[in-house]
């Protein structure tokens, strides 16, 4: 494809002019959207709300890509750049949270629900200094001690 | 023959059954490479000569690859790579996943050492003895940035991450002493961060143990050294408030972050304190300590000095207990702590 | 094909024709793709703070999830319909420029400056009342409430997604006010002179566009 | 239609090549004099002038490295302290990683000569954004000072990997220099920005995607890496810097933050920058064997698809840095074998340059001798790159002398193999002189033997298990050192040949005419030094491929695979 005819080709698609309805009908299903991500969000749905409201965002961007930003006018190459710093996007984000999920438990973040904290409790500073309420099993039955519910000592 | 490559490779002593797998590998990797290099190499130097040019515009034939000899540069390389990682692979398996019935050893790098800790047993500054053809596993941390436990005659490395627990594992082969090395750059003296393994015979390390144990009772040397690694920390910490109690500590010190005589327990480990004299000081062991024995020396601005020594009232362990119950106070959630900054001496 | 006549007087309406560019097409399609390629590394900027986001995440997800309650919704949603209604101003600005309505681009543009100074001024208020409540990245975190491991955490990323994006919202007003000023002094955007205004619409339906993903992700867990 | 350009670029030297380079053509003076003022060249838009101006900034920042580099061996000479203290040791290292890295290998060849020679390539007056291209060399340089400033101030000393949590509780000053690097990057998009674009909408009439050169090829994966990867260590560099003013703590394992994650955001741009820096060297090598050995690549479409192919996967493979850091062992073997999948790209390249030797013409002068220590030192250097993915060899050597010579092999053996062939092979189309050939392959073998005797020592390091970044060793391994060191000298030495008779050739070089080594590459159509639009008249018609030295009597030409 040489060069000229995708820039000519692009020229006429920017060229035929549609009324601006198409923007305000946009701007409406945009609007409806929010609408629906924001009511589908504040219920937490336990599972699937996480999934949800990024089907909801893409579904949102999208629009905002291919409409106002033109993408379905403009040709090859610009496409081309949005789709795969969209891949490499999903790329960086797969490996990090696989690597977690896959590492030796107690390589991962102390306090996490990812790692259970006892084998923790050696390291000197690193005291877990609040109740684990969710957290992995803490071994040692003692409370840790500190923060706010070190029981304060009545005055000698 | 192996020994000769040895000899060529530099390649230290094999004592551990990972370091034969991967000197096997070894082995097959730099000898294929070392083929295909030289016969590139030599191919290359072959073809200036049978076509250097005789005529300055030398006109030469339009030479297109055919399809097999693009497969054939295309598949060779990928059939060793592939082969080679797979046999890589499986010892990297083989070296990340302990036997079941290891010996546990808790190592702990700190700027510029390494500590070494037994459930059971003694503990060892820069000396970790283990016993021989048995699978011993360690569990690494650090106590303030990333350092990597590299042991080159186990061909074993596994970086310390601070705060948390990686694990390394080998079975040592040979008895004898083998340097440990950090590999990740850790601040001013990572290059002096070194230590050994001493690898004894069954036999020996049952006995090493023994007298450790008869060792433990009567003062330890190190005691003083490192109180983090000997009992779990909580217990000393309670210790710790039951004699700042029973000594009387909390008549001028509050525990909640009132203001009272003294300055309050609460969040005082680890902050930056504004003395009378106008310098600031971190408030850390030593400074605690140091308060105790000679409360006179440094005191914090707005506070007069009506603190009693306690010289010779406290014994080492005693106040390491009320150290570790001071720092166990802090506010919530503020964590100070593991990876506080580096006690440099100013380089300038 | 090579018409490299320098259209030095520019006819009104049309820009000049830079000497090494073939044609007008392929200079405004060499602009295109320019700022295509300048949106990627946007993308890719905002991608780094997502990945963490979502590592964090995973790690803590009861953590993030409560410290999020404390997030305003209300404010959040207002910011997020300011922010679509602004993109549409842009976009209209596109549509009147190819019509050669110079004075409907400033005003359309005017709108979206407002919108995105509204945008601002609600952020702020976010930050001062997270300021007060003690709800602030690493060892600032104070809030009494949350007391769960991670929820630091969650406030770091949400300042540092939330000020890299306002961030880019300034640099997004200071295009658009340069357009503006352009369109009300020299009015010459017509149907074949409107690549500025595109790529600035474009830059700012970007900005958009990282607020409609980071929007759910830091509001509605 | 004006004759087709290939046969004046033909051997027969057209009769104005007879004049001296500089008062060729009154009308179109060269860009070297078109306009000799000051302002004329600060300010410039041309593409040519803007190189010349990157050329002399890379050079000096090469300087500087390279004594930095010196200074560190004659450090390694005793296992004891030496010439320096440890944290001036520290530093030393770190800022011999960073200048070299930032503001030599990552700007050099694309800045240098993809700026000079890519418009002539494509037929083209000049890139795409031209302001941009100037604003693109002045971010650079503002970038470079504000980063050594911080370096003079105190520098830094946490390796050109700044790993958390150590960058961020260092007393070092890591800000401005780190912010410093972060300005360079904006430098760097701006240039792949600019490339690209200019590929895709500047060709001449004629010039199909598969007719254009492999330089161009190579240039175009290496822009699309610039671009896309960037702007994540870009953020990188704000969040360290950031957290050395307020101490957020994000990947700081005390506030439940992880210093891995911290690796893999800092890979995920670090990888693919290694590839940054090799891809244009592929382009420039190619664009060498083709004219050297006055014969059509072998396999053309291979070595195009392999620099898109590098490109593209190189994105997948960052994880392979981190195999013994605490990463899962799961996404060590995800990550090892797509850098077995990129590794064979890399050899389909070598086999086809041999290939291309094959039945050509080989004419032995300095970029062809750079060309076999880089052919050499690419194959060796990359197939220890792939030892080192094997996953468990990377166990006994990572981050042992081992890693270093590995990516020395490449960096050195490859990268700057490639930027001294560029400077001689483009030296009479900048310059219009030609440098004295024998000094050349002097230098050159001083350069080869000098490369080999430094890091061949370093690999067996690695074996004997010496770590990276010691100050101070054991004493076995000071024979080797002491080995390493003497090879050093030997490289600069080189280096000083080079820089002689360069200048030399520079002032008093003898007029090389327009074609000196009568290439049919389409650079070489213009005149040299090329005036400052580049082409005289209509714009020339590119009918032919490049580098077809096939004799036109003789069988006609099937076409390109």
């Amino acid at each position: 494809m040489s060069v000229a005819n995708e820039s000519s080709q692009e020229a006429h698609n920017m060229q035929e002019h549609h009324s601006s309805v198409r923007y305000w009908v946009v701007w409406g299903v945009l609007l409806a959207l929010t609408g629906l991500t924001v009511w589908t969000g504040s219920i937490h749905i336990p599972q699937f709300g996480l999934a949800l409201a990024l089907l909801i965002a893409s579904a949102k961007g999208g629009l905002v890509l291919l409409f106002f930003m033109h993408l379905v006018d403009h040709k090859g190459a610009n496409r081309l750049v949005m789709a795969v710093s969209v891949l490499f996007v999903l790329m960086m984000l797969i490996m990090p949270m696989a690597d977690l999920a896959t590492r030796y438990r107690p390589a991962n973040p102390a306090g996490s629900h990812l790692s259970d904290l006892p084998d923790l409790e050696f390291i000197e500073g690193k005291k877990s200094t609040h109740n684990r309420a969710g957290g992995g099993a803490h071994g040692s039955g003692q409370a840790a001690p500190g923060g706010q519910q070190a029981p304060s000592p009545s005055h000698p | 023959m192996s020994n000769l490559a040895d000899k060529i490779l530099f390649l230290p002593e094999r004592a551990s059954t990972f370091a034969e797998r991967v000197d096997n590998l070894h082995y097959f990797v730099v000898g294929v490479t070392m083929v295909s290099s030289i016969a590139v190499g030599l191919a290359a130097v072959f073809m200036f000569f049978r076509y250097r040019r005789r005529t300055p515009n030398q006109a030469t034939e339009y030479v297109v690859p055919n399809l097999p000899t693009e497969f054939l540069f295309v598949s060779v390389p990928l059939v060793f790579f592939l082969l080679w990682f797979a046999i890589g692979f499986r010892d990297f398996i083989f070296f990340t996943t302990p036997p079941k019935d290891t010996y546990d050893v808790y190592v702990m790098g700190k700027q510029w050492m390494w500590k070494f800790a037994y459930p059971e047993g003694p503990n060892g500054v820069n000396v970790l003895h283990v016993p021989a053809n048995r699978p011993v596993r360690l569990l690494i941390t650090s106590r303030d940035v990333l350092h990597s436990f590299y042991v080159p005659a186990f061909r074993i490395k596994m970086d310390a991450l601070p705060g948390r627990y990686t694990q390394a594992w080998f079975e040592a082969t040979k008895p004898g002493t083998y340097q440990v090395l950090c590999t990740e750059y850790c601040g001013l003296s990572h290059s002096k961060m070194l230590a050994e393994v001493v690898v004894l015979s069954p036999e020996d390390f049952e006995e090493w143990l023994k007298d450790q144990q008869r060792g433990r009772l009567a003062g330890r040397q190190d005691a003083l050294a490192d109180t983090s690694l000997v009992p779990p920390v909580a217990r000393m910490a309670e210790q710790g408030q039951k004699l700042a109690g029973t000594q009387g500590c909390f008549k001028c010190h509050t525990m909640d972050g009132a203001q009272h005589i003294g300055p309050t327990f609460l969040g005082m480990y680890d902050r930056m304190e504004k003395l009378e004299t106008g310098q600031t000081v971190r408030v850390d062991e030593a400074y605690i300590t140091q308060s105790m024995m000679d409360p006179g020396a440094h005191i914090v601005s707005g506070y007069k000095n009506v603190m009693p020594t306690f010289q010779g009232k406290l014994q080492g362990p005693e106040t390491a207990a009320i150290v570790e119950f001071i720092k166990s106070l802090r506010t919530a959630n503020v964590r100070e702590g593991a990876s506080q900054g580096p006690a440099y001496e100013p380089i300038q | 094909m090579q018409s490299s006549a320098h259209t030095a007087g520019a006819t009104p309406g049309v820009p000049r024709l830079a000497a090494h560019f073939a044609s007008l097409e392929v200079q405004n399609h060499a602009a295109r793709l320019g700022m295509w390629l300048f949106l990627s590394t946007e993308i890719l900027l905002f991608a780094g703070l997502f990945v963490c986001y979502g590592v964090y995440r995973y790690a803590y997800p009861e953590a993030f999830a409560e410290a999020s309650r404390h997030l305003d919704l209300s404010l959040g949603t207002v910011n997020t319909v300011v922010l679509i209604t602004s993109s549409l101003t842009a976009a209209l600005a596109v549509h009147y420029a190819k019509e050669g309505k110079n004075s409907l681009v400033a005003i359309m543009f005017g709108l979206t400056i407002a919108m995105a100074g509204a945008f601002l001024v609600i952020k702020g208020f976010e930050y001062s009342h997270k300021f007060e409540e003690g709800a602030l990245p690493g060892p600032y975190y104070t809030m009494e409430a949350v007391q769960l491991p991670g929820v630091p955490l969650y406030f770091t990323i949400y300042f540092l997604a939330t000020g890299l994006h306002a961030f880019h919202v300034i640099i997004g007003m200071s295009v658009l006010v340069w357009l503006m000023f352009k369109a009300m002094r020299e009015k010459n955007f017509g149907p074949n002179n409107y690549t500025a205004v595109e790529l600035g619409s474009m830059y700012w339906h970007l900005v958009d566009l990282v607020w409609i993903f980071l929007f759910p992700l830091l509001y509605l867990i | 239609m004006n004759p087709s350009s290939s046969t004046t670029a033909d051997g027969v030297l057209p009769a104005h090549d007879a004049h001296d380079a500089h008062g060729a053509d009154h009308a179109h003076p060269s860009y070297l004099v078109d306009g000799t003022t000051i302002k004329s060249w600060l300010l410039t838009v041309d593409h040519k002038r803007i190189a010349l101006m990157y050329l002399v900034w890379i050079l000096l920042f090469f300087l500087v490295g390279g004594i930095f580099a010196m200074a560190i061996r004659l450090e390694m000479l005793t296992p004891g302290p030496t010439i320096m203290d440890a944290m001036t040791y520290n530093r030393t290292f770190t800022l011999h990683g960073m200048i070299m890295i930032f503001l030599f290998m990552i700007p050099a060849i694309p800045a240098v000569f993809g700026n000079f020679v890519l418009p002539l390539m494509l037929g083209a007056k000049d890139v795409a954004f031209p302001r941009l291209n100037l604003a693109s060399l002045y971010i650079y340089l503002a970038g470079a000072f504000l980063a050594l400033w911080g370096m003079l101030n105190g520098g830094l000393d946490t390796g050109w990997t700044f790993y958390t949590p150590y960058s961020t509780h260092t007393t070092t000053t890591v800000a401005p220099v780190l912010f410093g690097a972060f300005i360079i990057g904006f430098s760097s998009i701006a240039t792949g920005l600019n490339f690209i674009v200019t590929i895709h909408t500047m060709r001449a009439p004629g010039i199909t995607w598969f007719k254009l050169p492999l330089f161009v090829w190579a240039l175009y994966a290496t822009s699309c890496i610039q671009v896309l990867a960037t702007p994540v260590i870009g953020l990188l560099m704000v969040i360290v810097t950031g957290e050395q003013l307020f101490h957020f703590g994000l990947f700081d394992p005390a506030r439940g933050g992880d210093p891995v994650l911290f690796q893999h955001l800092f890979w995920f741009y670090s990888h693919p920058a290694v590839y940054i820096m090799v891809l244009p060297s592929f382009g420039v090598m190619s664009e060498v064997v083709a004219t050297y050995s006055r014969k059509n690549l072998f396999g053309y479409r291979a070595i195009a698809y392999s620099s898109l192919g590098i490109a593209f996967v190189g994105f997948f493979v960052w994880g392979h840095h981190m195999f013994v850091s605490g990463q899962s062992t799961f996404d060590a073997g995800v990550f090892g074998v797509i850098t077995m999948l990129v590794g064979v790209f890399t050899a389909i390249k070598v086999f086809n340059w041999v290939g291309t030797v094959y039945k050509g013409a080989v004419d032995f002068k300095t970029p062809f001798a750079y060309f076999c220590g880089f052919l050499f030192f690419t194959v060796f250097g990359g197939m220890t790159g792939i030892a080192v993915a094997t996953t468990s060899l990377d166990v006994h050597w990572h981050d042992t002398y081992f890693v270093v010579a590995h990516f020395h092999f490449i960096m050195v053996g490859a990268t700057v193999m490639a930027f001294l062939a560029s400077i001689h092979y483009w030296f009479p189309k900048m310059f219009g002189r030609v440098y004295h050939e024998g000094w050349g392959l002097v230098a050159a073998v001083f350069i080869v033997l000098g490369f080999n005797a430094t890091f061949i020592p370093q690999f067996l390091l690695g074996n004997y298990g010496m770590p990276r970044r010691y100050f101070e060793y054991p004493e076995r391994y000071q024979a080797l050192n002491v080995a390493s060191t003497a090879g050093a000298s030997l490289l600069a030495f080189g280096f000083v040949i080079i820089s002689v008779y360069l200048t030399y050739a520079l002032v008093y070089g003898r007029p090389s005419g327009k074609n000196p080594w009568r290439s049919k590459g389409y650079e070489w159509i213009s005149d040299s030094p090329p005036p400052t639009h580049n082409f005289v008249g209509p714009q020339p018609t590119f009918s032919e491929e490049p580098h077809l030295y096939v004799d036109p009597k003789k069988a006609e030409v099937p076409n390109a695979v």
